[in-house]
């Protein structure tokens, strides 16, 4: 049992290092901090990392990845957050790649994987549907083959980043004789198609991102459906525990919590710095805390995968776990901010501190992150089934 | 020992919630919010008819004389409808300091306006650097002979870009965040020197930061004695901090409901989301964590009614009441939104815009972990 | 809307102090400290009680009750915990005596009332059962009609002092064909038929308080049986409520806060009082937060049953909440007694802070508050089903 | 990265679960820890047959020259065990502190015995008024010459009712509360001017309260360097708190096992309790608790085994180590007790027993709420 980083890894390091010190730049970092300008710095951020090869890490070599150990993946993870680089949003790379390389024909291969990788194409996530929630498997939407096309009718909910996106992976109905996960089927579908409609949705952070997505015969081509019909729910089955391990947001939690440290430091309450508050400081230790154990549990996991085997159902830990760390640091930038957390930055341009209206949206944006991706209560019937036998 | 409103204070709670039903849906309440001024005239008028404005205000100003009951009991109707309209910044903070402070003259000068509903005021208090700490004060108001000039930047003042009238706190003698020293002065917001900046609270208020560049006020215009101010700001904003709590009590209520509502008609895996046992363990904590929030403003303003009360005793109260309501506003209002799923984090249900009222009102005037420090100074100390 | 003491309250409050002050002794206080002792202490308490008319505050006056006003019970409580009194065990006077005054003959008011304020009849509860636990209503103890008596047989657990006790009320089975809360009887038990045997129970807390009760072939006349046969369950739950408003202990609790300020004032770390620590303070400060809410949920309960409703369902927010401070005012003395939490005072006398072992014995007796009286998981299924409607 | 047992680590894992399995149920564990000693020689005996004593000391004197990791595959089993024989008091604290202190007589002529089973230690460290502060020492050795003489009291020394030799903490300079002026000294236990008076602690240790009056010792039975023991107490100290961990972890899992179990059995309104749900959510915190405490052992482990390590990081380590073990000993403790009902407040039943245990874990050496202090100081210095 060791953690140590072998010469490889620290020689590793150094390259990632360097690699992010020009790749990451302040002005990225500026962008990022406004919602629209935002999407222009991550698909320039996503190229350069394209430009290096390391765009889709967890892929097979042989479609782009990297063959890294999961210490260099540990390692990379740890430094892009360090240098405050976002994550890549996970909808091509992580979500519906996994999918296309692991069940997809040759050709959808082909045709789509350069494509993400190239940043050319963006896709979003068709799983939600209204009324269905964390009882995925529940869904509605309906297709219908006629001929060689499926005609698509329903809708989706709760899309990330529609607006932005070329295609759309979504779970369909296809056949609603047997049980619900029976009878789903696993569609690509091209976000231009005659039919679709995207709504935005307002949400408490006050930043567009969501969207409801309606389908009204929307035809597509049945080369577009990945494996065998009605297998649908066995694909994507696959993919939801690797996006409850990769939601766990170690890295960027503990940059966060760095940066409130500096925030308490400069903050003064009294007289005195608010980091020097007892109980200021208690609760900024439990987090750190809970998050010195969470960086260790995920690497617990992450080992077990370089095993070979899957993350497992210790995934649904990571997720929960992860989340309300976050929600902790979410809650303590808030606390910092005081007053100012309230505000909401306009043209006024700077009428407090500077952090209060990114603290105030950044808690905001993330409440959903406990009920998204499989809610938390979800998760701990999940463990409680299959971890505890109950 | 009894519990029970009067049967006078039984209709001023309906008539407010009459109120919120019949004109104050949240379509109304939302545009009320997001208008120039950040709240309905209109409805502020209505608020004057019916006589709420008077409220707190002695009688021989014109007012109802009311008790902290009262006080509360208008507060908690507020509260559930989530009501924009700038009751705390003009009836209670600054007509409260003028009502505890004023001079004769300003009494009769601006009571009755208020009551009317003709006089919109704030009270500017924070600063930049002071947080939680009223005492923190770097505005200065220098003696000239006749009167003083005032220089200084003053943020996040509620009502500041509605307010025809302001109190501001200044330092008249002594250091940054020594309690002896300071000031109040009462001015006209268009007063010559005056500079404001209007922004946005993420629960709906229009607040201003405002510059004072030497600008002259005379001697009357001091609103209580020199240098002695602070103990009749903590005096309102004591009180302040029962009446948004009232509020809070209020939301946390009305969230509670709302959210067993919900989850009795949700259904999840072919069952309403409510029948889960987790889910319904989680919302009895919520119903307790409320009731047991209710139970110390009960006992904050029994207390202040309480003529033979200890002051200290008061002051307890008020700091526990103060420190729950944090705490609990977070429990009550994280419950809601993750229990509404999904749709908790749409602004298309008012869940959203309750919960983040809570989070100012726990913000206001101190936190929890702030309050409950100063419980703890208090109650250690002998 | 108010809590104001009226001039009687006043007067009625110095009426109490100055009873507590002379009936209320070091020598009991000594007494108490000790399990065996502290029995004697309890009966001789319970006289002084008596003689002063004040023992049974709760009963209707005819029966030897009080007529006190909420206020008058919420002032007798607090200064009754003040001077650091025990409640007196509730069994007799709380528990089967409503019972007898409600629901009993007139042959079975005169006959037990006198004796149970007399302290010459102690009384145990037989309701819990092995494997019956929260769920009450599932007892098996069976009780056969043979002319004018019933046979019982079976076993009653976690019944506390039935090495004192000369009665017991029991829950009995007399019928098992319809649903479970049907065809239960309620019983009073001489202790001292043959056929009784009493085991103790060996407890986390090393006090002896708990048994177990065998009723094997134990004859009952048929006269001591309360109401109907059958009808025992109704009886029975509408008594649970009282008990769940009796077990909130706010007064105690508070009495106990004071104690372990003042424990923390004189237990000195690295130079500086525990007191002043700010973590400890935090602590501290949080449970008297909520006690001082629950105090005044109490008064609302209270003045809510003067006004003629019942204590009625927020009576289990009572037992929840109460239980919770309890064990939260344990948790904390524990932790001022530090390595000395641990220590099992025998005969070596003192050997560190003397408020260890006692500290220790109260923590580990305290454990039990969250699971008897209906458990608190049991209450919160009460509540959700009762005051949420779900 | 890696986070296997290595081939010899596991079959040590085998051989100690092995020995409780056979031999080491829970009649025989209260057994032994109600003897006269507070444990069993024939027990101690097998433990030193096995070689599990000689685990930490280096190869030089005998040992098996073990890491951190290999301490702590001891004590998790021992834990799991609920072990009451003194591992810790023996081996880890006096052994530890003679193996990193001590001089090569001393060395010499005791951690062959120690390994051999034939040597009982004890570090009498801790005083009536000293709670966690390890500085705080009031006891003194004074300068005569030759030698020194103590004078003082030590209380709660953990085995030092059984113990052949002590090692003991005394001033020979400095105030109380100082770091410095603290040595350490080796002395037979039936010295002349020691008196002890044993007794138990509720997790069945049997501990002793010991006096020293004017008990004469020679230079040569100095432990270390004269006044600067301190240093040498807390690096033993850390491993220990590390090693208790460990044993926490043991004794986490195994109740939260114990407890899964029961509630798959034990029916309540016609079903196992195992099926309600919130009773499920809750062993979902337990469990989660004790993979994450898990998580800063072998966190804390791999730092001190890590020879590049920064010694920062690994006081950071075991500093939060130490407070989730107390946290997450309370909530898996109090858990196990509740969702097994009466019977978890019997003491037929283990539960109770282990949670005994985690109980005193958290209150040896600094409970959560001290040591978190210690880690906010230590991250939030720079």
């Amino acid at each position: 049992m060791d953690t140590n980083f072998s010469a490889e890894d620290l020689a590793f390091r150094d390259e990632v290092v360097a690699f992010l010190e020009t790749a990451w730049t302040d002005e990225h970092e500026a962008h990022l901090r406004d919602p629209q300008a935002g999407m222009q710095a991550i698909i320039d951020w996503q190229k350069r990392l394209h430009a290096r090869g390391w765009l889709a890490p967890g892929w097979p070599v042989e479609y782009g990845g990297t063959d890294w150990t999961t210490t260099q993946s540990f390692i990379f993870e740890t430094e892009r957050a360090t240098a405050g680089a976002p994550d890549v949003p996970p909808f091509a790379l992580k979500m519906v790649a996994p999918v296309i390389y692991t069940y997809g024909s040759d050709e959808q291969k082909q045709r789509f994987l350069p494509r993400i990788l190239s940043s050319e194409d963006w896709w979003c996530q068709g799983y939600s549907e209204p009324g269905a929630g964390s009882d995925l498997a529940s869904l509605k939407t309906k297709a219908e083959l006629d001929g060689d096309e499926y005609v698509v009718n329903g809708a989706k909910i709760w899309t990330t980043y529609a607006q932005y996106a070329d295609w759309i992976f979504c779970l369909v109905r296809t056949d609603s004789s047997g049980r619900k996960q029976a009878g789903i089927t696993f569609l690509l579908i091209d976000m231009k198609s005659p039919g679709i409609t995207v709504n935005p949705i307002e949400t408490i952070d006050g930043v567009y991102s969501l969207n409801e997505v309606l389908f009204d015969n929307v035809r597509v081509p049945v080369e577009n459906r990945i494996g065998e019909q009605d297998q649908g729910w066995t694909y994507a089955k696959a993919l939801l525990a690797h996006e409850r391990t990769a939601i766990a947001g170690v890295a960027d939690s503990r940059r966060h919590l760095g940066e409130i440290r500096e925030l308490a430091r400069q903050e003064v309450s009294g007289g005195r710095a608010l980091l020097e508050d007892p109980a200021f400081q208690a609760r900024l230790s439990s987090v750190e805390i809970e998050l010195m154990a969470l960086e260790y549990t995920e690497l617990r996991v992450l080992a077990a995968m370089a095993e070979g085997s899957g993350p497992g159902v210790e995934s649904s830990l990571l997720k929960i776990k992860g989340t309300e760390v976050q929600q902790s640091v979410q809650q303590l930038r808030i606390d910092v901010a005081g007053y100012y957390c309230g505000v909401i930055a306009g043209e006024s341009g700077d009428i407090g501190h500077s952090f209060g209206s990114e603290a105030r949206r950044a808690y905001m944006y993330g409440r959903a992150s406990t009920i998204y991706g499989g809610s938390n209560e979800v998760q701990k019937n999940i463990t409680a089934k299959f971890v505890l036998g109950l | 020992m009894n519990f029970k409103l009067s049967e006078e204070q039984a209709m001023l709670k309906e008539s407010i919630a009459r109120f919120v039903q019949d004109r104050y849906d949240f379509t109304a309440r939302c545009a009320a919010a997001t208008s120039e001024i950040g709240f309905s005239r209109e409805n502020w008028a209505t608020f004057a008819e019916l006589g709420w404005l008077s409220i707190p205000f002695e009688e021989e100003h014109g007012g109802f004389g009311g008790s902290a009951v009262d006080t509360m009991v208008v507060m908690e109707e507020l509260g559930s409808g989530l009501v924009v309209e700038p009751f705390v910044a003009t009836v209670l903070l600054f007509g409260g300091l003028l009502g505890k402070g004023g001079s004769a003259e300003q009494k009769a000068a601006n009571i009755s306006a208020i009551i009317a509903g003709e006089l919109q005021g704030a009270f500017a208090f924070l600063e930049r650097q002071s947080r939680y700490e009223l005492a923190d004060i770097k505005t200065v108001a220098a003696g000239n002979g006749s009167g003083f000039t005032i220089n200084g930047e003053k943020t996040v003042v509620f009502n500041g870009a509605a307010a025809d009238k302001l109190i501001v706190s200044a330092r008249t003698s002594g250091a940054q965040c020594e309690q002896q020293g300071i000031s109040l002065f009462l001015l006209d917001a268009s007063a010559a020197g005056i500079e404001k900046t209007a922004y946005r609270l993420m629960d709906g208020q229009l607040v201003a930061n405002i510059t004072f560049n030497d600008v002259a006020v005379s001697a009357d215009q001091l609103v209580g004695e020199l240098d002695d101010g602070y103990r009749l700001i903590t005096d309102v904003i004591n009180e302040v901090i029962v009446a948004i709590s009232a509020e809070a009590v209020g939301i946390m209520q009305k969230l509670n409901d709302t959210t067993v509502e919900y989850t009795k008609t949700r259904e999840q895996f072919a069952v309403p989301i409510g029948s889960f046992q987790a889910l319904q363990h989680r919302m009895v904590d919520m119903f307790m964590g409320c009731e047991q929030t209710r139970s110390l403003l009960y006992r904050a303003v029994c207390s202040m009614d309480d003529q033979s009360a200890d002051a200290r005793e008061i002051e307890k109260n008020i700091l526990a009441l103060k420190v729950m309501v944090g705490r609990i506003g977070k429990l009550i209002g994280g419950e809601s939104i993750q229990l509404h799923g999904a749709m908790g984090v749409t602004d298309e249900l008012d869940v959203g815009h309750y919960f983040k009222r809570l989070m100012m009102i726990n913000t206001s005037f101190g936190d929890a972990d702030y309050q409950q420090q100063k419980f703890s100074a208090l109650t250690n100390s002998g």
